[in-house]
């Protein structure tokens, strides 16, 4: 539950012919979690993959191409599943014919897309021709006379007067700039030009000699359409081949890259001429199968005692806490030696959670959300989330029974909704607005259970790997120090209920004093005097569970302004204003629900992350990743 | 044989070939074995030099692939592509034994880094050292075009040698020293016949 | 006091881009991947990429690309987002700086566009090369490349700053002295900027160190293929930390071995004081390696400044190049340790 | 009652002026967590605790706010 699943680290040795026969134990075995030979030093040598590798590869890059134009969602279930002698029969064959199918299809969308592009190339060149006006027969074929047709900034009328008198010019606007077409004779050509360059003409070529631009543009329009189309029906085709061959296409894949995994598995080994020697981690339990089965291929297994030891770290939790596993990775995985905290957050988290919603009507929404939400992601992330969402959901609820709220309305109290009885009632936790002061208090000691879990998870974690003096001095003495501060506070809180000044001594002011004491010496001693400035970090971790009420207020707060807003203001006053409270109701509960979700979500996971694991959690570990897969789209014989 | 002329001066004529001939055989023989013995020099040079050719493209390969890969693959292709300068050399002959063969004067193709195609900010020395590995082969190209022309030569000559050593053993001499034989017999019958007539005369002039 | 000023200034805007670059700079490939990398062939990478913060691209191009192809373009793809986005995710100062030190890139691509219409290369090769993430975006740079000649692409830079350098090479002036040109105009534009604010002092401060870092290797690199010292002296960039430019003349005129000895008492000496006998291209790692080095340190000392950025913006190159020279060398078959040994591996 | 209201107006004071406080030191903390977050989900736990950390000043104020107002 704290710890993950025991390992021991095992060495295959065996001769190279058997190399592959070994390859397939494993794979099949899937529970060998392989450390990659570094290949530095010495007699052995990274292997070679076997010579089928090469081949494999090319299929394998050949059909993950071609499925890479399928756009698979989330998860999906074959309809057949191939068997792997059929499909080792037929993989070289198929891919090919696959690809033949595919692939001219394909280029045919390529070139079709050239052509658009082509188009729209020629649609730039003719738009400013069809704003100039001119027909194309006017533009070319001129024995003695000389067309410029192009851009230009400005009109270049008068300069071109400066250099010849004997010239037509046509000008349009276009887009921020001038389309211009010059008809010059042939001996002031050279100089006009010149002009033109000054003035940033960039020529235009005229595509067609004769017809109209207009007719042009409506042919390339007509043709873009057509070719639109061949384009969608294309696309379709291939998807719908693709979909008829996707079943195939998927078990080809997986059975190839499973021989291929096979194929490139003594890359991880150490090879010598003759031998070679897998080294890797096996869980303890599965580690006597293992042996046996992998001994068959005359190979030998043995159980090692390196000096180097970074066992993968394989979860070992309660279905109930898995979910709770997403959470603690993306924080980090632990290390092998370090305590798995997903039980523990498993518990806290949902109440945390619960803690801040707190509220009957939000809880169920919140349930019936993460079931409906669940059918339809069904990824190993998102059903995670959701349950710990579920989990929330459930823990709101019952935190909302104890506040006695109901969308922010009393269930208890003299202001309860439900009037009668219920008014005489006191909700059991206490109602979160009136009692903030108490509920403060709560959290407090909430900060002081939680992380004083963390400390002795830290203690541990520490004596393990350094030793007991460490995690005294480490650990243990801060264990002290949060002890103190939880002294503190209770003479703090003793002497205002009390009502004397709050710095007046009492007993628990005292007790705290050799606690203190010890913290600051084992401190100075273990990590050094600079470390005495931390005690604050742990007054402000101590604090920081407030934000369990805080946030909680917030959203009590949200809601009971909108239930004013509605049923005080709005509601009274005529038809009208009934529609406008509904929806203001509406609205408001839906966006308080959103930050309900969210807001207790992080806030949550943040005591977690921050305040918790901070104490014990230092992570970097490696994830448990057995060598070999799970069929899913092919199915071997027995 | 029935053309030689059996005479004494066609003789001593032949004789004093047959004499030549054996000496010309000693010494192609001595030729033909000196080239090979150079033939298998050369050859050992051959093989370093085509090994280590061999190296560097494997060498300059790696620097390109890496020069790519940092510089990017235009910066690098297109250095490629602007290296106009074809690698320029002159051939020079050298007599081995008689035998010509070539010598190539080749021009370092290294370039003058004032004549660098790239920029050197924006690059790194990858670069660099690709375009020098690349220099560097085509240097040992042309060094191993060299010794195979060379090694060509030498088995062409070798190959002659032979064959004049082996015509002048089996065929040439014996054939010589064969038509010696039959003149010199010639010569003896010649003899032999007009020691005849002269008896045969003598006796009819004593007769007489 | 200090201290409490610059906070106060503008914290949240810091705060905010600085945050983020970090978490993006966690996510950097770790260190002992690259062994494993190592150890793959080129399917292999692409695969271990599409795995990584490359994914995306990878699911784009691999329908249609391959090997190295998909690689080289997966990277240069990766590598523009990655820069665009830290412009869409910053405003204020770090917005304006990054954009600043991101212009680096529009005259990478404009290079790499011209270079590819004067070389004929096809358009989706120059296309892989682009790094979208200066002054202008994609859509400009298709427009550029769809130009037909060198001329009508320079003619689009008209009234630039630049303009000057880009003309000298319509006119005949040789690629390297351009390209050269350009890479100096883009530094002196950095360091002519007044630093008015103690933001702008950091940036000013790491712009005129990789100065150094640049100058120290041209000098090292035209030095060791005997260039004269007026053919070092063109190519050296103006306004270094250390190295400035007569600083510079006199370690040209060196020989190379007293040039070495005199390199001590350099910031960067520490880089390669050992090294010195190692091919330059490992030399160059080894001062990259030290630079990264420096600035992620730095940043770590001026937790809210532009340091954090632009530390992350280099390990973010230095990783696609690393990725790169892995693919390209796994691709071209080159032994893994002629490979290592051109990793940058901070 | 002129010094109740008095005293009413010293617990807003104490509440209000802390929730400013907190809200000041905020502001770039909540910049970093968000940015941090907006990167990589899983910063959300580090995130929301650096976040939450000088917002215990408006509970100090808060508690403030009850002893004028109860004691």
């Amino acid at each position: 539950m704290l710890k993950p699943v025991e390992m021991v680290k095992v060495c295959i040795v065996g001769p190279k012919d058997y190399f592959k026969s070994t390859a397939e134990t494993l794979h099949r075995l899937n529970v060998l979690h392989i450390e990659d030979y570094s290949g530095e030093e010495g007699y052995f040598q990274i292997g070679a993959p076997l010579d089928e590798a090469s081949k494999l590869s090319r299929f394998v890059v050949t059909l993950r191409s071609l499925l890479s134009y399928v756009k698979l969602d989330g998860v999906y279930e074959p309809k057949k599943v191939y068997s792997v002698s059929e499909l080792s029969q037929v993989a070289e064959s198929k891919v090919s014919e696959l690809e033949s199918m595919i692939t001219s299809k394909i280029d045919e969308i390529r070139d079709i897309e050239d052509r658009l592009r082509r188009i729209a190339d020629e649609k730039r060149l003719i738009e400013p021709l069809i704003a100039l006006g001119l027909p194309p027969e006017l533009l070319s074929g001129y024995k003695n006379i000389t067309v410029f047709v192009g851009f230009i900034r400005s009109d270049p009328l008068e300069r071109i007067m400066d250099v010849t008198k004997d010239f037509e010019r046509f000008i349009a606007e276009f887009e921020r700039e001038y389309v211009v077409a010059v008809f010059v004779k042939n001996e002031a050509a050279n100089d006009v030009l010149r002009v033109l360059q000054e003035l940033g003409w960039r020529e235009i070529s005229v595509p067609i000699k004769e017809g109209s631009f207009q007719d042009k543009l409506v042919e390339l329009d007509r043709e873009e359409v057509e070719l639109r189309e061949k384009l969608e029906k294309l696309r379709a085709e291939i998807e719908a081949l693709e979909m008829e061959n996707l079943d195939l296409m998927l078990a080809l894949e997986e059975h190839l890259s499973i021989e291929l995994e096979k194929c490139e598995l003594p890359l991880k080994a150490a090879t010598s001429k003759y031998a070679f020697i897998i080294v890797g981690y096996v869980p303890k339990e599965k580690f006597e199968t293992f042996k046996q089965e992998t001994e068959k291929n005359k190979v030998v297994v043995l159980e090692t005692k390196d000096d180097v030891w970074k066992p993968p770290t394989a979860f070992k939790n309660p279905s109930v806490a898995k979910p709770f596993e997403l959470l603690t990775t993306s924080f980090s995985i632990p290390k092998y030696t370090e305590v798995d905290p997903t039980t523990v957050m498993a518990f806290f988290f949902p109440i945390f959670f619960g803690f801040m919603l707190g509220d009957i009507g939000y809880g169920v929404i919140l349930i019936g959300l993460s079931l409906w939400l669940s059918r339809i992601f069904k990824t190993e992330g998102w059903q995670s989330l959701l349950r710990i969402l579920l989990y929330s959901g459930i823990s709101t609820v019952i935190f909302g029974l104890g506040f006695g709220e109901f969308f922010g309305f009393e269930l208890f109290g003299h202001e309860s909704i439900l009037g009668g009885e219920f008014e005489h009632w006191e909700p059991i936790l206490g109602n979160r607005l009136y009692d903030a002061p108490k509920l403060l208090v709560v959290t407090l000691a909430v900060a002081v259970i939680h992380m004083s879990l963390g400390f002795i998870f830290g203690i541990r974690n520490v004596a393990k790997e350094h030793g007991w003096k460490h995690a005294i001095e480490e650990k243990f003495n801060w264990f002290m120090a949060l002890i103190s501060i939880a002294f503190i506070i209770t003479g703090f809180i003793m002497n205002t209920l009390a009502g004397i000044p709050v710095f007046s001594l009492n007993f628990a002011y005292i007790a705290a004093v050799p606690l203190i004491l010890a913290w600051a010496v084992l401190t100075v001693m273990g990590e050094g005097p600079m470390f005495l400035i931390e005690y604050l970090t742990l007054l402000s971790n101590t604090i920081s569970y407030a934000r369990l009420l805080a946030v909680g207020l917030a959203s009590v707060g949200f809601a009971i302004a909108f239930n004013k807003i509605a049923f005080e203001m709005l509601m009274p006053a005529g038809i009208v204003g009934l529609i406008a409270g509904i929806i203001i109701l509406a609205l408001g509960h839906f966006i308080n629900i959103l930050l309900g979700i969210l807001d207790p979500g992080l806030q949550s996971l943040r005591l977690h992350y921050v305040e918790f694991f901070v104490k014990f959690f230092e992570g970097g570990g490696i994830r448990y990743n057995p060598f070999g897969r799970i069929r899913k789209y092919t199915k071997e014989e027995v | 044989m029935a053309e030689v002329q059996p005479t004494r001066m066609e003789l001593i004529k032949l004789r004093r070939r047959i004499k030549m001939a054996t000496r010309g055989h000693a010494l192609l023989k001595m030729k033909r074995d000196g080239l090979i013995m150079e033939f298998r020099d050369i050859l050992e040079e051959a093989k370093e030099v085509i090994g280590g050719m061999v190296e560097k493209y494997e060498s300059a390969r790696e620097r390109l692939a890496i020069a790519m890969a940092a510089d990017g693959v235009i910066a690098v292709k297109s250095i490629a592509l602007s290296c106009h300068t074809e690698p320029s050399f002159t051939i020079k002959k050298k007599n081995i034994m008689g035998v010509v063969v070539p010598v190539i004067k080749r021009e370092k193709v290294r370039k003058r880094v004032s004549e660098r195609d790239y920029g050197v900010i924006g690059t790194t020395a990858r670069i660099d050292e690709a375009v020098a590995a690349y220099e560097e082969l085509v240097d040992a190209i042309l060094e191993v075009a060299e010794l195979e022309t060379t090694l060509k030569r030498l088995i062409e000559e070798i190959e002659k040698t032979k064959r004049r050593v082996n015509a002048l053993e089996y065929r040439v001499i014996p054939d010589m020293e064969a038509t010696a034989k039959y003149i010199s017999f010639r010569l003896e019958e010649m003899d032999r016949e007009n020691i005849v007539r002269l008896k045969k005369i003598k006796a009819k002039m004593a007769k007489t | 006091m200090a201290l409490l000023r610059r906070i106060s200034t503008k914290p949240a805007e810091w705060a905010y881009i600085v945050a983020r670059v970090r978490v993006m700079s966690r996510k950097l490939i770790p260190r002992e991947d690259y062994n494993k990398l190592l150890n793959m062939d080129i399917h292999e990478i692409a695969r271990y990429l599409e795995e990584s913060e490359y994914k995306r691209e990878i699911d784009e191009l691999a329908y249609k690309y391959s090997g190295m192809d998909l690689v080289d373009y997966a990277l240069s793809l990766n590598l523009s987002r990655t820069y665009s986005k830290l412009i869409r995710i910053s405003k204020g100062v770090p917005r304006q700086l990054i954009v600043q030190y991101l212009r680096r890139y529009d005259f990478w691509n404009l290079k790499n566009i011209i270079r590819g219409k004067m070389f004929g290369f096809p358009r989706e090769e120059v296309e892989a090369t682009l790094v979208i993430a200066g002054e202008y975006d994609e859509q400009f740079y298709r427009a550029l490349m769809a130009k037909e000649t060198i001329e009508d692409i320079v003619k689009t830079f008209e009234g630039k700053p630049f303009y000057p350098i880009l003309d000298k090479l319509v006119k005949a002036c040789p690629l390297a002295e351009f390209e050269d040109e350009l890479d100096k105009f883009y530094y002196q534009s950095l360091t002519s900027i007044s630093p008015e604010t103690i933001d702008m002092k950091y940036f000013l401060e790491f712009i005129r160190m990789e100065i150094d870092i640049k100058n120290i290797k041209t000098i090292l690199r035209l030095k060791t293929e005997g260039a004269e010292m007026d053919e070092i002296v063109p190519k050296i960039v103006p306004g270094g930390y250390q190295l400035k430019e007569d600083v510079a003349r006199r370690l040209a005129a060196m020989e190379l071995d007293e040039l070495m000895k005199s390199l001590e008492g350099f910031w960067f000496h520490e880089a390669i004081k050992d090294v010195l006998r190692e091919p330059l291209s490992r030399i160059e790692v080894y001062f990259d390696r030290m630079w990264a080095q420096k600035v992620v340190s730095k940043s770590h000392h001026f937790p809210l400044s532009i340091l954090p950025v632009l530390s992350y913006m280099l390990l973010k190159k230095i990783e696609v190049d690393n990725l790169r020279i892995l693919a390209r060398g796994k691709a071209e078959g080159l032994p893994t340790e002629a490979i290592k040994e051109q990793l940058v591996i901070v | 009652m002129p010094v109740e209201g008095l005293v009413a107006i010293g617990a807003g004071l104490a509440v209000g002026l802390a929730g400013i406080g907190a809200g000041l030191g905020e502001q770039a903390i909540g910049a970093a967590a968000v940015g941090a977050m907006a990167e990589d989900p899983e910063f959300f736990g580090k995130g929301l605790l650096m976040t939450v950390i000088p917002e215990t000043i408006v509970i100090f104020g808060l508690v403030v706010a009850f002893l004028l107002m109860f004691i």
